[in-house]
């Protein structure tokens, strides 16, 4: 298990390594911050001298070094757009963006398996193919396109919730339905799947002929095993939860990373880019080797193995 | 587990922090109004008022800081920290300080932070953007109890204008915590302090007691972020804001009707205006840009899509600024002509790229489009993210297309800071060169008699209007929502002094 | 839902063959002209009638261009963005996943390395950098979508590649001396195309919503051009004041994702043999 | 002589067709009753239909199941559940896949007895001792990954017979099993069924299987019973060609447990290809006429000893 857990850190180090250097040479080839920071007026010149105090007309490669010298020190730099340290601006966004995307997983959880669970269970049945027109309908809006009506419905003409920006428990509300509506059907596909298959086999027959119910049986013997493949999903549907964020964010001016991530490539402000990324990385990896710990809870065969 | 748990608690800490400081929105009629609450599209980017001048961050940081001068309500340029000014020569100019303020912390305002901040802002190591603005400027010394010398490379006419930029910020503070502190925790003379800044966020600024200027009309001041305008409407509509900035002219029409809210707009000094590149393509040819000015309805696109909330130019300027020619018609609106032009220059069908972003009314760019393709040509719309938009638009005239729309200020109300670095040959942003014009606008920068200048730049904007470099379409009005109960008026150069607002 | 093909599925492949012949036909069946505006009948609700211009069932946009025409005229560009830049990425990760199978060892490690990469920057934000570099077209965007989202073809060309090459036919097809891209294209191809399928078809939906996504952020479509995306995110600041220019495109776009989404899953039931019922 | 299932004319149909036709049999008990027959020939359908839980395409069109009297066959799913594991209940061919891989086995044992904890602990230690299983007390806390397969059918008979159900259906006990293994599973059924009179059904294909522990033995073909009888009877005297057949493909070696029904000619029908007459037409090397016509009633020859075959006397 350790060993295991060790060589799923390696890889991730060499994927985050690879990431970054992707995206390091992707911004510079962007071009950079100073014509966006110089006033309107400003001669080439001058545009020049900002430029050179900046760093950015070193060549790309002497960039890139000195950047991951300063990385490998734990230093994420200084914002040349916002002058503070990169840590602290990506300080203030974590919190927001965590509690977005717990919000979106309660919603995407909290609908998509109990509805996964039920169209295996029920399958073929009406009920299953209208659970169906649900998650898919959830996860064919544009998140834009539903943030934007349900702000018109909820905020503008009814006025039942906040419009936007952070104001406690009421305001987390659209952007968690928003965003969560992404994973619902993932979520949903999955379990409905796992659950199938686990509903197929011999061990779910011997328990109903031990007298168990159905429910039961589903509740007692299936739920766990199918928890195992809706686990691994989970851990990847943290990833794509980030992802949507970039748009949910923006819509709802939600001031996460995702908002902060689309503005500083706006911006052009590297370090801050990259830093999301890295961080982006991090929860991956994270988020993974949290699924390991989780197989191990629920399995026996990979718990007493070890 | 862990880090999920901490970051769990941090948010609901968060969250309820938050619900806390918001409070209910409609206050009572009855007691006095002590909080404010503003909604403006963008964070501050920075607190520092030194590092740059952007309308959000200045409406925040200019409550929080005096600058040397200022512009009053009607735009002419009065002192604040400082009292008076003489020059002593033309390169010379001495300024009395005021001697009653006092920053933040108790400190006195002295002489010294004057130079301080002059020094502070055009040392290059400092890499302030705002250095171009401040580069003429050799040196500053304090020459007196109260008095203090800047001395600049040549005469110099648009240096006061500069000033107006120019925050005064405590020396002591600043060399105490270091540059990244101050930018978090600023400490300024202004009539207001920083309290919060959430970034993204919100920042909430509180009363300075005892401020030099009197007595600031709230205790309290919110500055919310909320980007997208149909939402900023909405809070104004609710309630939830005293006033917005920035609205759209669709929106300031459907809020006429509203009876709690009023809108209130001025014309600014930002010129709308076409480039038009000189040095490449189909309009290298001066039929061609002579022909794209006749065939754009300025009357038409400021009624039909900004609503009357602009009024059209003759030039590239607006009158808001020194220098607006009054002589020069605009080439009339004539797209027959504009065609018959074309047709003589060869250029029908000639496919104009039309550089943009998302930063500038589509609505306008798309109805330029259309009446350009009706005289006979065909524009392209290239539109690109902001940065890469500037990278082109400044870069050689190949890369600059045929076309860009843009919006331009210069922060200083003068024709020096519009029309120099749009058409001066060499400028970045100039695809053009004419040496009369380079001779008319160098002599008008170079200059203190008022009169020489404006007779410079009547030449020059002859010049341009023969030409075509450019073509002037409206100046744009500074759109803001508000309560009803809020008295203020805006101003050109969209300031934005709470010292200035009242509650009824 | 389970495979068999019912009377929805029907319904679906009808209601997109609906879709894909209005797009095909869109010059033909618009009322007006997508592209021009009368400035002076702008933002005007459904069903708006103008003597000298005709009628706008759906409206006009916010510069009185019909929106009705817009929408169908966008149908072609949301359908050609979404074909377009899943074929790029389809064809690319195949090739990619299918090389990687085959020769295993380092270029396996490599490939599957730089799979893992990319997947691991969000999507959106890896689209928004690469089009601020290659700076926008049509060409671009669809250049774009599809070097994003190649990786997730690779990855399963690779896994039904891997366990493709082990089967005995291809051991013995590689013993009577059939060389390695005729044994690629002719017997494991064929062998691994319903999975990817599959995931061609889910894709094509998320490429849609990402194109729109796209243009929300104002990196999509160039105007005046319509796609649904843009009309939408034209519409996005007169959502009170004109809800149409936002909801009738989104409708649309929504009706053609959710048939994609449903009848990708149907083919997966059809082609996963986990999900047949046994 | 009690009974402890009657099954008569039990019909199961997929989408119409009738792939169970009208079977009949019934155990005594304390008697092992086999059924035995080729995959695809409906014994693990009507191994099912004993316990009504059939899968959702099949659907039972006619017959009664009487458990210890009572027909089962109307009862609704609330009663069955009653019945299930406390008066008859199954046990699978892959034990280890029929056990729960995330609970303990003593947790899934359990389950069929329906008792309170302290007092099932106990019961199911006690049981798990009576199928043989060493060191009850450790192994009632394992996980069936921790165990053999014989192990784990071992558990899955304390489960199945915890409650002292009446009858016990054994699906195939033995198939997935090594040879010693298998022959200590007998073994232990049959002590079992005799210790504790419980009925066995035991479905299978091996004939070895049958010899070993069936006293009666019912041959299926295609849905219908071909051949029922004592199993001394029915393989010193098989009065079917079928089973005829059947006996001839054992190989000679007598104590050779794993014979197999691999080598007959020709092979089963269809469901949809079933015709009028007798379904073994097709590999009969009696066919005649009469035979593709009418199906043959399934009569008594000897003492207890029935067969569906117009051909009967040829076979004497």
């Amino acid at each position: 298990m350790l060993r295991h857990i060790a060589g799923r850190v390696g890889q991730a180090i060499v994927t985050t390594f690879g990431v970054l250097t992707l995206v390091f040479f992707l911004m510079r080839l962007s071009g950079d911050p100073t014509l966006l920071l110089v006033p309107q007026g400003a001669s080439a010149h001058q545009i020049a001298i900002l430029r050179h105090q900046l760093g950015f007309d070193r060549p790309l490669i002497v960039q890139y070094v000195a950047y991951l010298r300063q990385l490998l020190q734990g230093n994420l730099g200084m914002s040349l757009v916002q002058r503070m340290p990169v840590a602290s601006i990506l300080g203030s966004r974590i919190p927001y963006t965590t509690e977005l995307a717990a919000g979106s997983l309660v919603v995407a959880v909290g609908i998509g398996i109990p509805a996964g669970v039920a169209m295996a269970v029920w399958r073929g049945s009406l009920l299953e193919r209208s659970l169906a027109a649900l998650v898919f309908a959830g996860q064919s809006m544009p998140t834009f396109w539903s943030g934007i009506l349900m702000i018109l419905l909820f905020g503008v003409v009814l006025g039942w919730l906040p419009t936007s920006g952070v104001a406690g428990l009421p305001s987390l509300i659209m952007p968690s339905i928003a965003l969560g509506a992404l994973s619902m059907a993932s979520f949903a596909r999955m379990t409905r799947i796992a659950v199938l298959d686990e509903l197929s086999r011999d061990y779910v027959a011997a328990a109903r002929a031990r007298g168990l119910s159905l429910g039961a049986a589903v509740v007692r013997h299936v739920a766990r095993n199918a928890a195992i493949p809706v686990v691994t999903v989970a851990a990847l549907e943290i990833g794509n939860l980030l992802a949507g964020a970039v748009i949910v964010e923006t819509v709802f001016a939600w001031p996460g990373i995702g908002q902060l991530a689309i503005q500083a490539i706006a911006a052009r402000d590297f370090l801050v880019v990259q830093a999301i990324v890295l961080f982006v990385s991090f929860v991956f990896i994270v988020m993974n080797l949290l699924a390991d710990v989780v197989y191990a809870v629920i399995d026996p065969r990979i718990r007493l193995s070890s | 587990m862990g880090i999920m748990k901490t970051a769990f608690l941090a948010a609901a800490i968060t969250t309820i922090g938050i619900a806390g400081l918001i409070g209910a929105p409609a206050p009572a009629l009855a007691a006095p109004k002590t909080k404010l609450t503003v909604d403006l599209p963008n964070d501050v980017a920075t607190m520092d008022p030194q590092l740059q001048w952007d309308t959000d961050s200045y409406s925040v940081y200019r409550n929080i800081f005096d600058n040397l001068v200022t512009r009053n309500t009607s735009g002419k340029i009065v002192g604040q920290v400082a009292s008076s000014w003489h020059y002593k020569s033309p390169t010379e100019i001495v300024f009395t300080i005021r001697n009653d303020i006092r920053f933040q912390d108790g400190s006195k305002l002295t002489p010294a932070d004057v130079v301080y901040s002059v020094e502070r802002i055009t040392n290059p190591a400092f890499k302030s953007p705002q250095l171009s603005q401040f580069d003429e400027i050799t040196s500053a010394a304090v020459t007196g109890p109260n008095e203090v010398t800047l001395t600049t490379k040549s005469p110099y006419p648009v240096l006061l204008a500069q000033l107006v930029k120019l925050s005064i910020v405590p020396k002591a503070y600043i060399e105490k915590v270091g540059n990244t502190q101050f930018n978090l925790h600023p400490i300024g003379s202004g009539p207001y302090k920083l309290a919060d800044w959430q970034h993204g966020v919100r920042s909430v600024l509180t009363a300075t007691p005892g401020y030099w200027g009197g007595k600031p009309p709230f205790e309290k001041v919110v500055f919310r972020v909320v980007p997208q305008d149909a939402t900023r409407v909405a809070d104004l509509r609710a309630g939830v804001a005293d006033i917005v900035r920035q609205i759209t002219p669709d929106d300031a029409k459907s809020l006429q009707s509203d009876h709690a809210v009023k809108v209130l707009a001025v014309p600014t000094e930002r010129v709308g205006y076409l480039f038009v590149n000189a040095q490449w393509g189909p309009t290298k040819d001066v039929r061609v840009r002579r022909a794209i000015a006749m065939a754009i309805d300025r009357k038409g696109l400021i009624s039909a899509l900004l609503g009357g909330y602009a009024k059209p130019v003759n030039v590239v300027l607006t009158p808001a600024s020194f220098g607006y020619p009054t002589g020069i018609k605009p080439w009339p609106y004539d797209p027959q002509k504009a065609a018959a032009l074309i047709k003589a220059a060869g250029a029908e069908g000639a496919r104009l790229p039309f550089l943009t972003s998302p930063a500038y009314p589509q609505n306008i760019i798309q109805a330029i489009q259309q009446m350009l393709d009706q005289v006979g040509l065909k524009v392209v719309i290239h539109q690109m993210d902001q940065a890469s938009y500037l990278r082109d638009r400044q870069g050689t005239p190949q890369e600059a297309g045929s076309l860009a729309f843009g919006l331009w200020s210069c922060a200083c109300q003068d024709a020096d800071g519009t029309i120099w670095p749009l058409f001066h040959t060499g400028s970045i942003w100039s695809k053009y060169s004419n040496l009369a014009f380079d001779k008319a606008v160098d002599a008008a920068r170079s200059t203190l008699d008022a009169k020489a200048r404006m007779a410079d730049y009547h030449t020059a904007f002859e010049i341009l209007h023969r030409d075509v470099p450019g073509v002037g379409l409206y100046q744009a009005d500074a759109i803001y929502g508000a309560r009803d109960q809020l008295q203020w008026t805006p101003t050109p150069n969209e300031a934005f002094f709470i010292m200035d607002m009242k509650w009824k | 839902m389970n495979g068999r093909f019912t009377p929805g599925i029907a319904a679906i492949l009808g209601l997109l063959a609906i879709y894909v012949f209005v797009a095909v036909l869109a010059p033909w069946i618009v009322p007006h002209n997508p592209l021009r505006q009368i400035l002076l009948l702008r933002l005007r609700p459904p069903l708006t009638y103008s003597p000298s211009a005709g009628w706008f069932l759906l409206g006009t946009d916010d510069v009185g261009r019909d929106l009705l025409s817009r929408v169908v005229d966008g149908a072609r560009a949301s359908l050609m963005v979404g074909a377009l830049s899943v074929s790029v990425s389809l064809l690319s990760g195949t090739v990619f996943g299918l090389l990687a199978g085959w020769f295993r060892g380092w270029i396996a490690i490599v490939v599957m390395r730089i799979v893992d990469i990319v997947l691991s920057i969000p999507a959106i934000l890896l689209a928004v950098l690469t089009v601020a570099v290659l700076g926008p077209s049509f060409a671009n965007l669809i250049l774009v979508l599809g070097l994003t989202r190649w990786p997730r073809y690779t990855r399963v060309a690779y896994a039904q590649t891997l366990q493709v090459a082990t089967l005995p036919y291809i051991r013995a097809a590689e013993m009577a001396g059939a060389r390695a891209p005729r044994i690629l294209l002719r017997h494991i191809l064929p062998n691994i195309a319903g999975p990817l399928m599959v995931v061609a078809t889910t894709e094509f939906g998320l490429m849609i919503l990402f194109e729109a996504g796209l243009s929300f952020l104002g990196l999509g479509i160039q105007p005046p051009y319509p796609s649904w995306g843009s009309i939408m995110s034209e519409g996005q600041n007169y959502v009170a004041s004109a809800w149409w220019m936002t909801v009738f495109p989104g409708i649309c776009l929504f009706g053609v994702v959710l048939c994609v989404n449903l009848l990708g899953d149907w083919l997966r039931d059809r082609l996963d043999p986990r999900a047949q019922s046994r | 002589m009690s009974v402890a299932l009657q099954v008569s004319d039990l019909r199961l149909a997929i989408g119409g067709v009738n792939v169970v036709d009208g079977i009949a049999f019934s155990v005594a008990p304390g008697e092992v009753m086999a059924l035995v027959g080729e995959s695809g020939c409906g014994k693990s359908l009507t191994a099912q239909a004993l316990l009504r839980l059939l899968p959702r395409q099949v659907r039972q069109t006619g017959g009664r199941i009487l458990l210890e009297g009572e027909d089962i066959t109307a009862l609704p799913e609330r009663r069955l559940r009653q019945i299930r594991g406390r008066r008859i209940s199954m046990i699978f061919q892959e034990p280890q896949a029929a056990l729960d891989p995330l609970s303990p086995v003593g947790a899934q044992v359990r389950e069929a007895s329906g008792l309170a904890s302290v007092a099932a602990r106990e019961a199911v230690r006690r049981m798990l001792a009576e199928v043989g299983i060493a060191d009850p007390d450790r192994r009632i806390d394992q996980y069936p990954f921790e165990l053999s397969g014989g192990m784990c059918q071992r558990v899955m008979i304390a489960s199945a017979l915890i409650s002292r159900p009446a009858v016990l259906v054994a699906d195939e006990p033995t198939t997935a099993l090594d040879v010693t293994i298998q022959a200590q599973i007998l073994d232990l059924l049959r002590r079992l069924a005799a210790e504790r009179g419980t009925a066995i059904v035991l479905i299978t294909h091996d004939m070895g299987v049958v010899a070993d522990i069936a006293e009666r033995v019912a041959v299926m073909y295609a849905g219908r019973i071909a051949e029922i009888g004592p199993t001394a009877a029915v393989f010193s005297r098989p009065r079917h060609p079928y089973t005829a057949l059947l006996l001839a493909a054992i190989p000679r070696l007598a104590d050779e447990p794993k014979s197999r029904l691999a080598v007959i000619e020709g092979s089963v029908p269809q469901p949809s290809e079933y015709g009028a007459g007798c379904r073994f037409v097709g590999r009969c090397p009696f066919a005649d006429a009469r035979c593709n016509a009418e199906p043959p009633p399934l009569l008594e020859t000897d003492d207890g000893h029935f067969s569906a075959c117009w051909h009967t006397e040829r076979l004497a």
